[in-house]
């Protein structure tokens, strides 16, 4: 492999980084606000410059031959301890395959797209006066974590990733931290995410220790994958009644220790309470973190990690149907949300069950593919709610708006494009990304698979149904806003809008990258021997689904039901809310209880502070603080002792210190007589 | 018996009861005084019959006729012939102490009854002026000398603790 | 026919000298007092105290430099070969050096005080070089005789001086109850002589040695009698409880005198009884000891908690030392036999130290004693609150003082003896005592000064006592064994002296 | 003058401040006498300030002239000290002491700077003691002799005691008193311990010595070639496990490990920021450093035999102390429960005793000086400033202070292990070495990873974040270029060992090996043989002869 | 010839009563005489072992009433010392009972 697009590698997480250092220093130790064009400037000409490496890079990968399209650029070690057979040791170390690939192209291109976006998003933010270079200095930062997590090419790199996007999260969901509730869901988002890294670790733990015992020790990829087959039947001891007892076998559990930490990152049940809030955070970063990129770094990792997924069956089964689950559940909520932001929150929630939905069942590239396809329009419909937002003077809610598709024209074609993509109309790319993972699903040996078909269907049903509510409550109707809103209301700006178009371009187009041979017979005439190019650039490094012998009929039929599906639902809406508008409101009424179980998001948050946090900390400061660190440790155990010394002198001997000499005379008399009765016994 | 056991007895008896007396008489401390110049005495008698001539006087001497004057002098001097006390403190801590000194007596009666083996027969001038004034010169002379500081000790000591002038 | 004893005079030296001392001040009293003039310049009491205190300070070290030269010489002799009843050998040279010293130190601490408390008397000096010579003639006695004798002649002069300030009622009750206790203990040892001179028909401690043994109980009783007079001098539980009481009332520098030099005297005379006389009973002894030890320990350090009386708080630590100080009789061996010769030293540094400060903050006839009153003292008299720290820490036992190498050589060698229960109970309650020691700074340095005293300066002599103590404290502590001063090596050459390895 | 200095390196580096602290007090004194001012308080401080950089640089002479591959102690000298005792003056290094040392120098010159301008009152005695200070921690990381280790030990409590007896907070005497007697009831006992280890060794090679391993060139027995005998072989006081018992509990209070650890809050609540700031990042690692240099290779058995219960010690204080911390209002005592929670890691390291949980268990000591001793600097400059340290009286500081916030924001991540920041690596290798003994450990030891950032990030939240209501925090100056630049230095290395560990761990990892060697020859001795038959070979003197 | 293990109990019983008379009177002057008492137990035991052990390897041996010479000298300084502290205990007090002595307790 040539030198040169190796030390490439380093570049494309490396600029993002620079810049956003640039930045910190100057907040840090200049008191003189940075111009604001330097800085977007900078922000924007990084990513841009890593997209343009990445780019490079990619052509470098696609020259090699497809078996071993690999490109690393090894840095130096960065933690190395241990002997012999459990010498460990990670790498700083960027490695690009196809995979990688794929993504470090998304994050780096709809990144680009979203900071040139977020010019004009912060543009009018006044709030501090270091705000907008702030913003850009933890957009640069997620992009950097964002790669190194990509680009990792050990479990240890990719966990620093991991942490890194998710303290940027943090630090942006936070970033008008002068509200309570804002700086609230930031650490929410940042802890719930700590208890997926808990798995994470516990995973990289699992995985090295037997590995080392299997005489491989390394958390490097390459490696792991070579030496996997050592582990397909090693197992844990467990005591006996431990369920499922006494012997786990080491991938299930390693895969389910990740797994968790997908849910944690991926939003998945039960982890999944920190996406919504995040919500709070400036729109484009909801669509960047919680729509394209990092939300999705869980299934990613699953991606990475198929090798050991492939090789632990019930694992996978929890990963399918959690994924469903969530998906549905998800999609339930959603329905009932009124704020534009939550429901597409909800929206990202579901789509991303479905993806790991797609991965548990075996089908990587179909994730992979609705991946890439769900960053394009998830962040479209982002933007383009952020658009609406920004038009609507800052307002969010559904409820107060209407009407607006001939106030702001523009804003409104891209969102439908947006809503037909992820509603997954035929030709647009969402509905080709699906089709391949309800078609992995159907054809998956997962137990259950039928039904997880069907929640598929379902699923896809009711996402239909709430994004046209959500499209037309907003676009339709009249306007209920208030009059001097109405009077404003107008497309954003170029810079704001000029992203939206990109995207849109491709929430059409980029299905055709994986077009299946359904429906892509017909590119042979042209050459191709395969239509599905993304599968094939995918082949080599993911377990392909294994050939189905399904007919190009039942394909179509399957595509047709989901089309259906959709369609039910996108007609539903129209009728509820163009045609009837006043039903909804006595179907909720009707359906009060229900309703308002979706309105609260099923108390799901309730129930996790009452059962979890409260006790927690109750326990802590009532029975461990208060209890024993005061009273048992401090007041008995310590001072106890002082007591007790201090009384033994002060209650007791003293009174025989009484000042009358013939008391002590006395004493004296009874100490010789006990010493001369010794001594003569 | 032969005459000095019985006059041994004799003193003996003296001795413990004018001890007694001087213990017990919780009145008059002259008496007690008096009692003790007796128990003195009586103890220079068996001294002498002990052939402890020298001790003997000296016993009479200074202990009757120092020690006991000096006891009798400051009990003028103060002027407590009579000495009324409030009630006195701690009881039971001296009854038990009394007891215990008891118990103690009987113990050392019952060991030194044992133990005591049997005078030999004395040589020649034993005890008397000549040996004792060349020992006294030759090898305890040392002591002669000492007791000299210590008697310095004792006066000076007296003085500074009981001369009028407070300076 | 009489032959004259041949007398060797040079074992009297140390003590004939101090004793001269004595008798010259009392002379120097009588003549200066009564002129208005010397030389010219005109006689006030105080420059007559300092006179006397000079003259008593240059015989102390007259006797101080003989002892040590005897030391170094190694040599002993008998004063009567005939009847040898004192004996100047290496260890009795060292204890007279360290006697003397004692002895030196709280004359250069009188002078001021005195001066201050209005009770400068000339007889003072001339008591305590007589008790001076009385402790060396214990020391150096090795027969019952002139053990008795110097015990009274170190104790009566005490006793005066703990009454020498007339006028306080506090100074006669302590000398009173010196003064009771005292002489019934003499008493008890009187008569436990008595019986160990029935059981060996001599008095001298070797021919005691040769007749001692357990089945002899009229022995025993002596030996228990004994060992209660002793007991009673060093303040072993249950014989303390005078020491307190004694301890605050008299004046603070006799406190200072007595505290150190009588407890060095004691613990010496017993260590030449216990080598001497007591050899064959050891293993019952040491049982005695260990019960002494772990009550003297376990009272002393526990009472000094409750102690709000500086004075009263040292007499207290006082207790608790010499428990410690047991602690090497108990293992019996030369390693603690010599520890304890090193902690006597030590002991001498640290506690004349601490008294010395005490001494010092006396002012306007008035005794300094309330705890409290050392409030806020580190910013009126830095210096003052340093040393006193540093005292208390060296009391306390830490390291980097000559307070821990004292007390690591006692444990050292009552683990080497086996006894480490004793060494486990000792080091529990020595960290009972850093809570009370510690106390003293934090008054000094944590606490605002309650009232705002002015501050006199430190008197000459003052100054220079704690100079030098501080210096011992800090030099022994890291160089117990140092090139010039081996004291750790003097200590175990004195005690295999004794024990004639 | 070069090679005078580098032969006696670490006795300069831990004299030099003692020393200048000497000269100082002695020009005072002195001036006192002739009745002068003495030097001006700013000089002092400066003065001060210098010699603590000063050893600094020397300790960097140090860390570079060590040598990495070298397991056998570096830099030893050896001199008699008290002879009669086999007490000599023996200092030397390995990779451990090292680290330590570095990062007590490091530390010393930051706490100095910090508190310059809160230290008003007698600041030439704050001075002096935080010179003695220094020496006294930087001899016991330095000492090879056992009685040399235990004297350095002790006189490091009494400036100690005296920073945060003088200069703390209202409570400063009750906490100043619990911190000393606490620490002497361990070490008392631990004197006792040494002194029947002495005894032991003295009768098996009838040799009186301290010396824990023969000095370089000498077959002189050590400590180190001492049989301790099992339970069961001797009477129980010359056991291991009792001895090492004594030895651990001594440690253990140091460290602190529950249910120990009552005196840290009290302490630091109390004392003053530069003494909360060593005693967090120095003195704490005084009991972990025993127990790796003295503890588990004198008593390799019993330690092993008493493995689980300490292990199990040191998780019930990653969960308990991570519990407890999250529910104080006060942020410095949060702070100082989170210690007690990060020393728990440091013990699960040291206690897997493999190479990964050791090493990472001593990088994880100079992480937790470097972060822990950051954020009572931090909230020293808030208390400097409102003079409360109640998490309810603040809450949107980052308005007024945003670099203030962006330091403290670091430092947090630093501490709950942020990846490329100091704290992980160390955690990391900790909790990795831990799961390859006791994945279960591991296990419960990673939940405390979550707690941390759960009770730190609300902590922050609350603090920083969230309207300005009190309206004495709108008017809160931001940092000064002084606290700027005490921020920075001591942040630079947080990212530094983040990024780039390979340095330190290739120090560490030699003497970890040695350690385990050690253990390993140790354990094998005495389960061959009894203890062996007295020798009384060429004693100096019979301490257990009897008249 | 004179009995001397009676001798000897005489000398314990003077002693105890001696004991008794420290520890249960109050009238200081009366416990001075009692401590007096007391030596003069211990002197006659003296005398009486001196009576047991006259010879020791031939030669006369006198310590025993030596030493009862020295007592008697030490009994006469006590008696002067202790008169003078209880005078100038008396002078400040105006009273020589024992239990109104104890401003020093604790």
């Amino acid at each position: 492999m040539t030198g040169s697009s190796e030390d490439l590698l380093r570049w494309i997480p490396l600029l993002p980084l620079m810049a956003a250092v640039y930045h910190g220093v100057m907040l840090g130790l200049v008191r003189r606000p940075t111009p604001r064009w330097v800085t977007w400037l900078l922000s924007c000409g990084s990513v841009g410059l890593s997209f343009l490496a990445a780019c490079y890079a990619m052509s470098e990968l696609v020259k090699l031959p497809e078996g071993s399209r690999l490109l690393i650029d090894n840095l130096y070690t960065w933690v190395g301890a241990g002997v012999g057979s459990q010498a460990f040791s990670a790498e700083m170390a960027f490695a690009m395959d196809p995979i990688s690939a794929v993504l470090t192209l998304i994050v780096t291109g709809v990144g680009f797209l979203i900071h040139v976006y977020s010019i004009g998003y912060m543009e009018d933010d006044q709030r501090e006066d270091k705000g907008f270079q702030r913003f850009f200095c933890y957009l640069n930062l997620f992009t950097f974590s964002m790669l190194v997590l990509v680009l990792a090419d050990n479990l240890l790199l990719m966990f620093v990733g991991w942490e890194g996007v998710g303290l940027c999260s943090y630090l942006l969901i936070g970033f008008w931290y002068a509200d309570r509730f804002n700086a609230y869901c930031g650490s929410k988002a940042f802890i719930v995410n700590r208890i997926g890294d808990f798995g994470f670790l516990l995973g990289i733990f699992l995985l090295f220790t037997h590995f080392a015992e299997a005489g491989a020790p390394s958390v490097a990829f390459t490696d792991m994958k070579q030496n996997i087959a050592l582990l397909a039947n090693a197992s844990i001891a467990v005591p006996a009644w431990m369920p499922f007892g006494p012997e786990w076998p080491v991938l299930d559990v390693a895969a389910l220790c990740f797994f968790l930490g997908a849910c944690g990152k991926s939003a998945q049940l039960p982890l999944y309470v920190w996406l919504p809030d995040a919500m709070a955070g400036p729109t484009p970063v909801s669509a960047l973190i919680h729509a394209a990129t990092m939300v999705t770094a869980g299934v990613y990792m699953i991606c990475r990690l198929s090798f050991v997924y492939t090789l632990a069956p019930d694992a996978s089964a929890v990963v399918a149907w959690t994924g469903a689950l969530t998906a549905i559940f998800a999609a339930s909520i959603a329905i009932a949300q009124t704020d534009i932001k939550k429901v597409l929150a909800y929206s990202t929630v579901s789509q991303l069950g479905y993806m790991v939905m797609a991965a548990g069942c075996g089908g990587y590239t179909a994730a992979m593919f609705h991946l890439g396809t769900h960053a394009f329009f998830k962040a479209l419909l982002f933007l383009g709610a952020g658009a609406v937002i920004l038009a609507m003077h800052h307002e969010q809610d559904i409820e107060k708006m209407g009407g607006l598709r001939n106030r702001v024209p523009r804003t409104h074609w891209v969102f439908l494009i947006g809503v037909l993509a992820i509603a997954g109309f035929p030709g647009f790319s969402g509905f080709f990304s699906k089709d391949e993972v309800l078609l992995s699903v159907f054809t998956s040996h997962v137990p259950g698979t039928r039904w997880l078909h069907g929640i598929g269907l379902v699923t896809a049903g009711i996402t239909s149904f709430y994004m046209f509510r959500l499209y037309f409550r907003t676009f339709w109707g009249e306007c209920r806003a208030h009059k001097e809103v109405r009077d404003h209301l107008q497309d954003p700006p170029r810079v704001v809008m000029n992203p939206l178009y990109v995207l849109a371009f491709f929430s059409i187009v980029a299905g055709f990258v994986g077009l299946p041979q359904a429906y892509g017979g017909w590119v042979q005439n042209f050459g191709v021997e395969d239509s599905n190019s993304f599968a094939n650039f995918l082949r080599p490094v993911l377990p392909a689904i294994e050939p189905h012998g399904l007919s190009h009929a039942t394909e179509y039929g399957l595509a047709a039901i989901a089309v259906g599906a959709a369609t039910l639902g996108g007609l539903l809406a129209w009728f509820l809310y163009v045609r009837r508008p006043e039903l909804p409101a006595r179907i909720a009424a009707s359906l009060a209880g229900f309703h308002h179980t979706l309105l609260n998001k099923y108390w799901v948050d309730e129930i996790y502070d009452a059962l979890i946090v409260r006790p927690l900390v109750r326990v802590s400061d009532r029975v461990l603080f208060r209890g024993v660190d005061a009273g048992l440790i401090d007041g008995a155990a310590v001072n106890g002792t002082a007591r007790i010394v201090r009384g033994f002198a002060s209650h007791g001997l003293k009174y025989a210190q009484s000042g009358l000499a013939q008391s002590y005379i006395f004493f004296m008399i009874v100490g010789a007589a006990a010493l001369v009765g010794y001594l003569v016994r | 018996m032969s005459a000095p056991v019985v006059l041994f007895y004799a003193f003996a008896a003296l001795a413990i009861i004018s001890a007694l007396g001087m213990v017990l008489n919780v009145r008059n401390t002259v008496a007690s005084a008096l009692s003790l110049v007796v128990t003195m005495v009586s103890l220079a008698g068996i001294y002498v019959l002990m052939e402890a001539h020298i001790v003997a006087a000296f016993q009479i001497m200074v202990y009757g006729g120092a020690i006991v004057v000096l006891f009798l002098f400051v009990v003028m001097l103060l002027n407590l012939r009579h000495d009324e006390f409030p009630p006195a403190r701690q009881r039971a801590l001296k009854l038990a102490g009394a007891g215990l000194a008891l118990l103690v007596l009987v113990e050392l009666l019952r060991v030194l009854s044992v133990d005591v083996p049997e005078a030999p027969p004395l040589p020649e001038g034993f005890g008397g002026y000549a040996q004792l004034g060349i020992a006294l010169y030759t090898d305890y002379v040392l002591l002669v000398e000492v007791a000299g500081l210590l008697l310095l000790a004792a006066i000076v000591g007296a003085l500074i603790l009981a001369k009028r002038r407070i300076d | 026919m009489i032959k004259p004893p041949i007398l060797d005079l040079s074992v009297l030296a140390p003590i004939g000298f101090v004793a001269i001392g004595a008798m010259l001040v009392l002379i120097g009293e009588v003549l200066l007092s009564r002129r208005k003039t010397f030389l010219g310049r005109e006689v006030t009491e105080a420059w007559i105290g300092s006179v006397l205190a000079m003259i008593a300070m240059f015989w102390l070290v007259l006797s101080l430099y003989v002892a040590c030269v005897t030391f170094a010489a190694g040599t002993s002799s008998v004063f009567n070969p005939d009847h040898p009843m004192i004996q100047l050998d290496p260890f009795a040279a060292l204890v007279t050096a360290v006697l003397a010293l004692g002895a030196l130190l709280s004359c250069a601490l009188a002078i001021g005080y005195l001066a201050e408390l209005r009770i400068n008397h000339g007889e003072f000096y001339a008591l305590i070089l007589l008790s001076t010579s009385g402790m060396m003639l214990m020391v150096a006695s090795i027969d019952m005789l002139t053990l008795f004798l110097g015990l009274e002649l170190m104790s009566i002069p005490i006793y005066v001086l703990a009454g020498f300030d007339r006028r306080k009622l506090r100074s006669n009750e302590s000398a009173l109850k010196y003064f009771i206790i005292g002489s019934f203990a003499s008493a008890l040892l009187l008569y436990g002589m008595a019986l160990l001179y029935g059981a060996s028909g001599s008095t001298s401690f070797a021919a005691i040695g040769a007749a001692l043994d357990a089945s002899n109980s009229m022995a025993m009783i002596g030996l228990g009698l004994v060992l209660v007079g002793f007991a009673f001098k060093i303040s072993a539980v249950p014989f303390h409880q005078w020491t307190p009481d004694v301890y605050e009332g008299a004046p603070s520098v006799v406190t200072a005198f007595m505290s150190v030099t009588v407890k060095v005297t004691a613990f010496a005379t017993l260590l030449r009884m216990l080598t001497l006389a007591f050899g064959g009973t050891e293993e019952t002894l040491s049982h005695v000891f260990w019960v002494l030890a772990a009550l003297t320990i376990v009272v002393g350090n526990v009472m000094a908690v409750i102690q709000d009386n500086i004075k009263r708080l040292l007499a207290y630590s006082s207790i608790a030392h010499a428990g410690y100080l047991l602690i090497g009789f108990v293992t019996g061996t030369i390693a603690g036999y010599s520890a304890v010769m090193f902690y006597l030293v030590a002991y001498l540094f640290m506690n004349l130290g601490a008294f010395g400060v005490v001494v010092t903050l006396a002012n306007h006839g008035q005794e300094f004693e309330r705890m409290d009153s050392l409030a806020g003292l580190a910013r009126r008299r830095p210096g003052l609150a340093a040393v006193m720290t540093l005292f208390m820490v060296s009391l306390a036992g830490i390291p980097g003082t000559v307070g821990f190498i004292a007390k690591f050589g006692l444990f050292a060698a009552a683990v080497n003896a086996g006894y480490v229960g004793l060494t486990i109970l000792g080091v529990l309650m020595s960290v009972v005592s850093v809570y009370y020691y510690l106390r003293v700074p934090v008054l000094m340095y944590m606490h605002e000064p309650t009232m705002e005293s002015e501050t006199l300066g430190v008197s000459t002599g003052e100054g220079v006592v704690l100079a030098f103590c501080a210096v011992g404290v800090l030099f022994f502590g890291f160089f117990p064994n140092g090139d010039n001063l081996h004291l750790l090596d003097w200590a175990r050459d004195s005690v295999r002296f004794l024990f004639g390895a | 003058m070069g090679e005078l200095i580098d032969a006696h390196l670490l006795s300069m580096i831990t004299f030099f401040p003692l020393g200048v602290g000497v000269l100082l007090l002695l020009s005072s004194g002195l001036s006192a006498l002739v009745g002068g001012e003495g030097l001006p308080d700013p000089l002092w401080r400066a003065l001060g300030f210098a010699t603590t950089v000063i050893t600094f640089l020397f300790s960097l002479r140090l860390f570079a002239a060590f040598t990495a591959t070298e397991t056998a102690y570096q830099f030893v000298e050896h001199a008699p000290w008290i002879s009669d005792y086999g007490v000599n003056y023996f200092v030397g290094i390995d990779g451990i002491s090292l680290m330590m040392v570095v990062m007590t120098t490091f530390l010393m010159p930051i706490a100095l700077a910090a508190s310059w301008t809160d230290i008003a009152k007698s600041v030439k005695s704050y001075v002096f003691f935080m010179l003695f200070l220094e020496t006294g921690m930087l001899g016991a990381f330095v000492s090879l002799n056992l009685f040399q280790f235990y004297v350095f030990w002790e006189v490091m409590l009494i400036p100690m005691y005296f920073i945060i007896g003088i200069w703390g907070g209202p409570r400063r005497v009750y906490a100043a008193v619990k911190f000393f007697l606490f620490t002497m009831f361990g070490s008392l006992l631990m004197l006792v311990a040494i002194l029947v280890v002495y005894y032991l060794s003295y009768q098996q090679t009838g040799v009186l010595g301290f010396d824990l391993v023969a000095p370089p060139g000498s077959d002189a027995p050590s400590l180190m070639d001492t049989l301790i005998p099992l339970t069961g072989q001797a009477v129980w006081w010359k056991t291991q496990f009792w001895l090492f018992a004594a030895f651990a509990l001594a440690f253990a209070i140091k460290v602190p490990m529950v249910p120990f650890h009552t005196w840290l809050p009290d302490a630091h609540v109390e004392a003053p920021t530069a003494g909360s700031v060593i005693l967090a990042g120095v003195l704490l690692k005084m009991g972990t450093y025993g127990f790796l240099r003295f503890g588990i290779t004198l008593f390799p058995n019993a330690s092993v035999e008493l493995t689980p219960l300490l292990i199990g010690l040191a998780l019930v204080g990653i969960v308990y102390g991570s519990l407890v911390a999250m529910v104080q209002g006060d942020i410095k005592k949060l702070v100082a429960y989170s210690s007690v929670a990060h020393l728990g890691f440091v013990m699960l390291g040291i206690f897997a005793f493999n190479v990964q949980g050791m090493t990472g268990g001593v990088l994880q000591m100079v992480n937790h000086g470097i972060s822990t001793g950051a954020l009572f600097l931090l909230v020293g400059m808030l208390y400097e400033r409102r003079h409360t340290r109640m998490i309810e009286d603040f809450g949107g500081v980052a308005k007024p202070m945003p670099v203030y916030a962006a330091c403290f924001g670091i430092v947090v991540m630093s501490s709950i292990g942020l990846p490329l920041l100091n704290g992980f690596v160390g955690e990391f290798l900790i909790l990795l070495g831990t799961f390859l003994v006791y994945p279960l450990a591991a296990v419960i030891a990673t939940s405390g990873v979550v707690l941390a950032a759960a009770y730190m990030l609300w902590m922050f939240r609350r603090v920083m974040f969230g309207p300005v209501e009190h309206p004495e925090n709108r008017k809160l100056i931001d940092l000064g270029l002084r606290e700027k630049l005490v921020m920075v230095t001591i942040i630079v290395p947080m990212f530094w060992i983040g990024l780039y560990p390979d340095p330190l761990l290739r120090r560490i990892e030699p003497a970890v090996i040695e350690i385990q060697r050690v253990m390993e020859a140790r354990r094998v001795m005495p389960e061959s043989q009894a203890a062996a038959e007295p020798v009384r070979a060429a004693a100096v003197w019979a301490p257990e002869a009897r008249p | 010839m004179v009995p001397l293990d009676h001798v000897i109990g005489l000398s314990a019983v003077l002693f105890v009563i001696g004991i008794l008379g420290v520890a249960t009177r109050r009238n200081l002057i009366v416990i001075l005489m009692s401590i007096e008492l007391m030596l003069n137990a211990a002197n006659l035991a003296f005398v009486g072992f001196n009576r047991i052990w006259p010879v020791v390897d031939g030669v006369a041996h006198l310590d025993g009433q030596i030493f009862v010479l020295i007592v008697i000298t030490v009994a006469a300084a006590e008696v002067a010392v202790g008169l003078g502290i209880v005078i100038s205990l008396f002078r400040n007090r105006d009273s020589v009972n024992v239990e109104e002595v104890s401003l020093l307790k604790w």
